[in-house]
């Protein structure tokens, strides 16, 4: 029986941490299996929810969220024989031989709609809205600005970030007011990676007729015709195979990008009447490009730099 | 800042001012009475989630602002019940209020919506649409005053109108009707109601129940006017921020209006100005962020000076010890 | 001449109150469908019946005491500081400092530096909004909310700017060095035959908390400037009749206050993370509220409260490991318990005057004919 | 009239506050067109029994009849329903409104405001006219002398048609010439057919106005007489239920050296009215200077510079020692360290912390001295013996240090005070209302006490509203006015009469009848105050 941990934004977040739930309902609805689950209140429970479900015997224990990697650090030489996996953390996998680290490439999947955000764009101005000034959402900016920029050079990238407190990532109507702000200077693509402040970006995007990018889940259908992709980050099946693997899972460390499907963009029914044929091809171009490595896109969190953009 | 950029500022801040506005009313119906309130962003945020409820179950948005209304005004009697009939410490209700409201809405969202505490998407029936004024369209082109009237003026749900007469409204109930000279009288000095013949807890009720409207309208707009549905804890503070501009204002209707205009305003650049760039150096979007609280501070500091609240308030009314 | 015995009220009330606050719970859970039966269970005994959990109690417990003991102080000098949250973060940067950029040799010593450095850090958060509260009247409440806002912005800063290692995806620094790994009860209590608080954060920071409930009994009852304090806090006309100047009580008060709300830095950042996080306070502030409130600004009620907020928080969080009970139930039934406990206590207190009042009277009329 | 039924009646009264037993099974007649006096000892319960009849509280048991129906009472409504109207010893007004919105408070027409406003705009001159109570309408009440607020709550009470009036401890804050216009409006009222009962601890008031005359003890009443066949030494003693000293015996002062001296002192209030306008004073050691003057006429300020708890401008020499005025040494602590010794008017808000037990009343002050502590602690120990010593010899009861203040008696919180400020033996003691709200056995004991501190060769300066205070302490008698000393007088060659005109800024004989004159006094203070105000 396997075990899943989310992170503080909690199971459903709409974004990152619904999808890996999403994973593990696919998993336990075509298994028949049962996993047990967990949604932290504070930063003292990550060790505890680890310990607890590795001494009730769960395995794989599948946590989400950067957060949890110095915890499972902490706990995992504990119980050797349970399995632990960080989805976004990083554990030393020479240190710690029972964990799985699993990190996605955002930036790569970002730089996708990010060219799709420049060539839906007619006023050359896109915009950015993050939940919080992190690395990890400065990793999406970054992506994001670099693929807007491969389009088209000129382009202009309001990046704007919602707050300092956790409220940020639940404050719908200042994703409102951060959108109307940047539609006002000429935005008419907004991409949020912001939570619950994100619905609020989608919302307004479309009432005031503009195009939206959700992130990590699809969010294409909540505003069909506005949202004009979502960039992927494919946690669902990254926790659908962790606890399809089980008690086997293979140790170590999993950089998903491009080439294994860990990120992308969103089409389907919703827009696709907004991707046109010509940009498909361009996107899925630089994609294979990406993946060929003739392309590559900086990793803002990797160089704490970004050539696209400043913060 | 052009002229351009400037109204849509201003336009941002007559949004984000609404709640603050609605709310900070709310509060000084209550605390014109004698009774301390910090449960208003539980009471906005209660109202926030059951408007969005009942607007997405019954298709209706006016069904989901009674809705909220009603829920808001369930906390304030709660309030009521605490501080008033029982005499409790009105600072303790408030915090249990806010806990409550933020635990209730997400737990009844749960279960009612099984999507993580949150609601459906309204549909547009289950929103309060923007109005556009009369005129707004024909005097657009008019230089000046006609962007002014069709971008600023024109153009906000109707709640945003509400909000806005709610102020001389206010002004005039407390200023000009018996009911506002007794809610001013019990605030001040509850035994010369009493000994009047009023009944002081009846007054105290209808104030509380008052504040608990007006929250219930701010919570509606927050999940019906601005956004289309409820996301957990998404008052976001407003309600502290409320109380601040209640007592930046001291205790004034028309005060509360300058002093929630500023706060929104202030919101409003530091939401337009992120990044403000000075050549060799980019100003951190940090300090942007924390700008408006940093300047409510300057403002209060070097401007407003000391805030004298009602003279009974925050005390229950305590006839025989 | 008391209406009702001294013991009624301290223990009777609050004994019913929780009781009723507990039947309203139950009552929600089983209207989300759930057993409250199982959820109480299982809260006692994750949180009460093993060592593990009293673990983690009393680790919650051990911030609540230092924000609940800031309030207090702050209310005795009828100062109602809502900055606990934000005086907490700069304590807790404060010990930041203090152990990623000086060597210790042992944490004990460490430990005295960065309580240290987290009550300074705290207290110069309190002392800007304490100051012109004082001097200029900007009304205290006003201040601690923007100080609030203004402190989440300045560690965001930091954390992402200045203080995070390169390449590391988190908004938090290095973790600290293992010389000023503080003991936990673990390390402690433990002995190889039986292992206690296995895992739990819990440490030798509560000692300091209770160190402080100590402290703040003693200064507030036992010190001249207590005395003042509590003085200028009933009455400043009387304060100022006996020379106390009320500019020094505040500002003082307040630097005490914000002391306090830092030195939980050191349980959470030095104890349990053992590196500065984004999130560290995680509104522990405004649970501080709540504590003092219940407490009645007494240090003894404060670590009963904190001890009771610790508890479910702790139960909270093993129901949230063994059911689908969402957690904001635990908000929900955080709430009852506040409202319950604090704000209509009276609700239980006056029938019980009522009836104690009745049985003197009619003791004493039984009596009367004797005589 | 003896087949008229009583104006009220009550049968069977009892109220108990907690333990406190307030009321105990009291009946009660009062004749129509009659006035009653009502008197006791402090805590008697007199206010509890006419806030009973005025439905402010609710009694246990017993019955009201008005004008011989039986008559429910459940609240003040009621009481107002059935034309009783009431003037509270502490006055139920709301101090930031204007007279005019708290005449009508509670008796608007209708929901809004300007026309009952205009309604008692009117009326409010007719009374005026009608009873000779002049009151700036749009006045703030805050801003009004006590005496004109005073007049705020007659004038409520007429304004609602009262015609049973009950008035609790009216004079204590009136010149003798105000409180002899209030007495005729009284007779006024009382030729008009209107029942009157007054409480008062004034005896000579009793004798000289009431018709009948009813005696409260501990709760009960103890005798209803008509005032003819009493006097007052006969009621001082059914009331105390002893024979009672009404005069103080004091030999003649011996004055010696200045202890101090006050020049020119000035002092504004925060809304920028000046509240002492030059005070020139000279207190000598062994003597009591007493202060008289209406309440509200800068005495307070002067206490409360001297006291160090205001700022002013001025010379001012201790014992020949300058001293500060401004600045942090300006305070309390510093005044105590030249030995001024101070007994503030407000013992609740000033001079005790309520909530505090009275060990630590007892040095609350001298909190720092080296005796009540050990190193960085406060010698509890130390502190409760000396509290124990106090009680014992001022004869504080309950003789329990560990009580908060709050549950002594107004009278037993003033010995605290006392008896923490006298213990000091201070070279200069300021006394303010010392025996304000104390019965007659507690006053004879606190003005022996501040005779014997003058007979120690100690200066006393003592600020009374009370005149008979005044005329049995003090040796030398200053009377304030409007911020300025109007006169000074040796108590053995003045009066009443010719102290209360002065008290009301009038120099020598009025040219018209002294209520009006003093009437036109206080009109023009209060307006200037509101010029400062807004200026
Ligand atoms: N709030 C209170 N709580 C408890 N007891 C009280 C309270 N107020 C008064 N008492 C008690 O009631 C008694 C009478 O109080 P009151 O002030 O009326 O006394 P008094 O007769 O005026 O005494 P004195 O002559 O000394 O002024 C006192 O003994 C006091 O202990
Ligand atoms: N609101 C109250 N709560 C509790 N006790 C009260 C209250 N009002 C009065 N008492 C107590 O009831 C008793 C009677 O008080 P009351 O005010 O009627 O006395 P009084 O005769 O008017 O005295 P005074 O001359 O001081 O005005 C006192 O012991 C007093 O302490
Ligand atoms: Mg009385
Ligand atoms: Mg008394």
């Amino acid at each position: 029986e396997p075990a899943l941990i989310y992170d503080l934004g909690g199971k459903f977040d709409k974004s990152f941490n619904e999808a890996a739930f999403n994973g593990a309902q696919r998993w336990a609805e075509e298994t028949g299996g049962e996993f047990r689950d967990i949604e932290l209140q504070s930063e003292a429970q990550r060790e505890q929810a680890l310990r607890r479900f590795a001494e009730a015997g769960l395995n794989p224990v599948v946590t989400t969220g950067f957060s949890m990697a110095t915890p499972i650090a902490n706990v995992a030489p504990d119980y050797p024989d349970t399995k632990f996996v960080t989805i976004d953390g990083y554990v030393d996998p020479e240190e710690h031989p029972n964990v799985l680290s699993i990190l996605f490439s955002e930036h790569e999947g970002s730089f996708l709609v990010g060219m799709l955000a420049a060539m839906a764009s007619e006023t050359g101005t896109v915009g950015f809205v993050g939940g919080m000034d992190i690395p990890l959402i400065r990793k999406f900016a970054c992506g994001y600005a670099q693929g807007v920029k491969a389009v088209d050079a000129d382009a202009e990238i309001i990046a704007n970030m919602t707050g300092t407190t956790p409220a940020a990532w639940n404050d719908p109507v200042k994703g409102s007011e951060l959108a109307k702000a940047q539609i006002s200077q000429g935005a008419d693509v907004i991409f949020a990676a912001a939570g619950g402040t994100g619905i609020g970006v989608l919302q307004t995007a479309a009432d005031e007729g503009i195009y939206s990018i959700g992130v990590d889940s699809n969010q294409n259908y909540l505003h069909p015709g506005s949202v004009l992709s979502s960039m992927l980050k494919r946690v669902d099946v990254a926790v659908y195979d962790a606890m399809s693997a089980g008690a086997d899972l293979e140790t170590g460390v999993q950089v998903l990008g491009l080439a294994e499907e860990g990120v992308g963009y969103a089409l389907d029914e919703h827009n696709a009447e907004l991707i046109s044929d010509e940009m498909q091809a361009q996107v899925e171009e630089a994609k294979s490009r990406i993946i060929d490595g003739e392309i590559t896109v900086t990793d803002y969190t990797a160089e704490d730099s970004c050539p696209a953009l400043t913060f | 800042m052009d002229f351009l950029t400037a109204l849509q500022v201003l336009d941002s801040t007559v949004r984000l001012s609404t709640p603050l506005l609605l709310a900070c009313l709310a509060g000084l119906f209550s605390e014109r009475s004698g009774i301390f309130d910090i449960g208003l962003e539980g009471k906005m945020l209660a109202a926030a989630f059951f408007s969005a409820a009942v607007a997405f179950t019954s298709g209706s948005v006016w069904m989901g602002l009674l809705a909220g209304t009603a829920a808001s005004i369930a906390l304030s009697a709660i309030h009521g019940f605490a501080s008033i009939t029982f005499r409790g410490n009105q600072l303790i209700s408030g915090v249990a209020i806010n806990f409550l409201a933020a635990g209730t809405t997400v737990v009844v969202a749960q279960s009612w919506f099984a999507q993580g505490g949150r609601t459906p998407s309204l549909p547009p029936e289950g929103r309060f649409q923007t109005i556009t004024l009369p005129f707004a369209e024909a005097l657009r082109d008019v230089p000046i005053a006609g962007p002014i009237y069709h971008e600023l003026i024109s153009g906000h749900s109707i709640l945003v109108y509400v909000g806005l007469l709610a102020v001389p409204l206010t002004w005039w109930v407390l200023f000009r009707t018996r009911f506002g000279l007794r809610l001013r009288a019990v605030g001040e000095a509850p035994e010369a109601v009493d000994t009047a013949g009023i009944s002081v807890v009846g007054l105290r009720y209808a104030a509380v129940a008052i504040a608990g409207v007006l929250c219930g309208i701010a919570g509606a707009y927050l999940a019906t006017g601005l956004q289309a549905g409820f996301v957990k804890d998404m008052t976001a503070g407003r309600g502290f921020i409320a109380l601040a501009a209640l007592i930046f204002s001291k205790w004034r209707p028309w005060h509360a209006l300058g002093a929630c205009l500023l706060f929104g305003f202030l919101q409003a650049i530091a939401l337009r100005y992120q990044n403000i760039d000075l050549g060799a150096f980019t100003v951190p979007v940090q300090v942007m962020d924390a700008a408006p609280y940093i300047l409510t501070v300057v403002i209060l500091a070097g401007f407003v000076g000391r805030a004298i609240p009602p003279r009974a308030g925050g005390e229950p009314y305590v006839k025989e010890r | 001449m008391d209406r009702m015995p001294a013991w009624a009220d301290a223990v009777l009330v609050p004994l019913i109150s929780l009781l009723l606050a507990a039947i309203l719970s139950a009552l929600v859970i089983l209207a989300i469908g759930e057993s409250p039966v199982e959820a109480f269970r299982l809260m006692v005994e994750g949180a009460l019946m093993r060592s593990a959990g009293w673990g983690y109690t009393l680790y919650y417990a051990t911030n609540f005491i230092f924000t609940g003991l800031a309030v207090a102080v702050a209310f005795h000098a009828r100062l109602f500081n809502i900055g606990g949250e934000g005086q907490a973060m700069l304590g807790a940067l404060g010990v930041a400092l203090v152990c990623l950029y000086i060597p210790w040799p042992h944490w004990s010593l460490a430990l005295l530096a960065a309580s240290a450095s987290a009550a300074l850090f705290g207290a110069l958060w309190a002392l800007i909004p304490a100051y012109l509260q004082a001097t200029r009247g900007s009304h205290i409440v006003i201040t601690t909310i923007m100080f609030n806002f203004i402190a989440a912005a300045l560690l965001n800063y930091l954390l992402v700017n200045v203080m995070k290692p390169a390449g590391m995806m988190e908004p938090a620094t290095a973790t600290f060095p293992q010389a000023v790994h503080l003991p936990t009860f673990q390390d402690m209590f433990s002995t190889a035959a039986t292992p206690l608080f296995r895992g739990s954060p819990a440490n030798v920071t509560f000692f300091v908390a209770l160190l402080a409930c100590l402290f703040v009994w003693a200064l507030i009852w036992r010190t001249r400037l207590g005395y003042e304090i509590r003085a200028q806090g009933h009455s400043e006309t009387a304060a100022r009749y006996a020379g106390i100047r009320p500019v020094r009580i505040v500002v003082i008060a307040m630097l005490i206050s914000g002391a306090l709300a830092g030195l939980m830095g050191i349980n959470s950042t030095m104890g349990e993370a053992e590196r500065l996080i984004l999130n560290s306070t995680e509104g522990a502030g405004f649970i501080g509220i709540a504590v003092a409130l219940m407490g009645r600004n007494h240090p003894l009620g404060v670590l009963l409260a904190a001890i009771l907020f610790g508890f479910l928080y702790q139960g909270g969080a093993e129901l949230a490991l063994w059911t689908n009970i969402p957690r904001e139930l635990i908000v929900v039934i955080q709430a009852l318990v506040i409202l319950f406990t604090g704000a209509l206590d009276n609700m239980v207190r006056m029938p019980l005057e009522r009836a104690f009042l009745a049985a003197r009277r009619r003791r004493t009329r039984r009596a009367e004919p004797a005589e | 009239m003896t087949d008229t039924a009583p104006a009220i009646e009550l049968r069977g009264i009892s109220k108990a506050f907690g333990p406190v037993q307030a009321n105990k099974d009291i009946s009660l007649a009062v004749q129509p067109g009659t006035i009653h006096g009502i008197i006791g000892e402090n805590g008697a319960g007199k206010s509890t029994l006419m806030s009973i009849l005025y439905g402010f509280y609710k009694a246990d048991a017993g019955e009201v009849f008005i004008r011989g129906k039986k008559t429910e009472i459940p609240d003040s409504q009621a009481a107002i329903a059935a034309g009783i109207g009431m003037v509270f010893q502490h006055f139920k007004l709301v101090p930031n409104f204007t007279v005019l919105e708290n005449v009508i408070l509670g008796v608007e027409e209708g929901g809004l405001l300007k026309p009952s406003l205009a309604k008692a705009r009117r009326a409010l001159t007719d009374l005026a006219r009608e009873y000779e109570l002049n009151v700036d309408p749009d006045a703030v009440v805050e801003t009004l002398s006590v005496g004109h607020q005073q007049r705020v709550e007659i004038l409520k009470a007429l304004y609602r048609q009262a015609d049973i009036l009950i008035l609790d401890e009216p004079t204590g804050v009136l010149t003798p010439a105000e409180a002899d216009h209030l007495f005729r409006i009284l007779a006024g009222l009382k030729r008009e057919g209107k029942t009157i009962v007054l409480i008062t601890h004034k005896l000579r008031e009793i004798m000289e106005i009431t018709d009948t005359v009813s005696v409260m003890r501990q709760g009960e009443m103890t005798a209803t007489v008509p005032t003819s066949e009493t006097s007052p030494e006969h009621l001082a003693e059914l009331m105390v239920g002893r024979k009672v000293l009404l005069r103080v015996d004091k030999t003649p002062a011996r004055p010696a050296q200045t202890v101090l001296e006050i020049e020119k002192l000035r002092v504004t209030d925060q809304h920028g009215v000046e509240r002492l306008k030059g005070i020139d004073l000279a207190v000598r050691a062994g003597e009591i200077v007493g202060i008289a003057g209406v309440a509200g006429n800068g005495q307070s300020e002067l206490l409360e510079v001297l006291g160090g708890t205001r700022e002013a401008t001025g010379r001012v020499r201790i014992n020949g020692e300058e001293m500060a005025l401004t600045g942090r040494h300006a305070d309390g602590r510093t005044r105590r360290g030249q030995g001024i010794a101070h007994v503030p008017e407000d013992r609740q808000r000033a001079g005790l912390v309520m909530p505090f037990a009275a060990w630590e009343n007892a040095v609350f002050g001298y909190h720092r001295d080296p005796a009540y502590n050990r190193g960085v602690l406060m010698d509890n120990e130390a502190i409760r013996r000396d509290a124990d010593n106090k009680i014992d010899r001022f004869d504080i009861r309950p003789a329990n240090c560990r009580l908060s203040a709050r549950s002594f008696s107004g009278g037993n919180q003033q010995k605290i005070v006392l008896a923490r400020e006298i213990d000091r033996n201070p070279d200069l003691l300021l006394v303010g209302q010392p025996t304000r709200g104390v019965d007659i056995g507690a006053i004879e004991f606190i003005h022996q006490e501040i005779v014997r501190l003058r007979d120690a060769g100690k200066a006393i300066l003592l600020v009374s509203v009370e005149l008979d205070e005044i005329f049995s302490l003090a040796d030398r008698i200053v009377v304030m006015f409007d911020g300025r000393v109007m006169g000074e007088r040796d108590p053995a060659q003045t009066d009443e009469r010719e102290l209360g005109l002065l008290m009301a800024g009038i120099e020598g004989e009025p040219d018209k009848p002294e209520w009006q004159a003093i009437d036109e006094q206080w009109e023009r203070v209060e307006a200037e105050e509101e010029a400062a105000r807004h200026g």
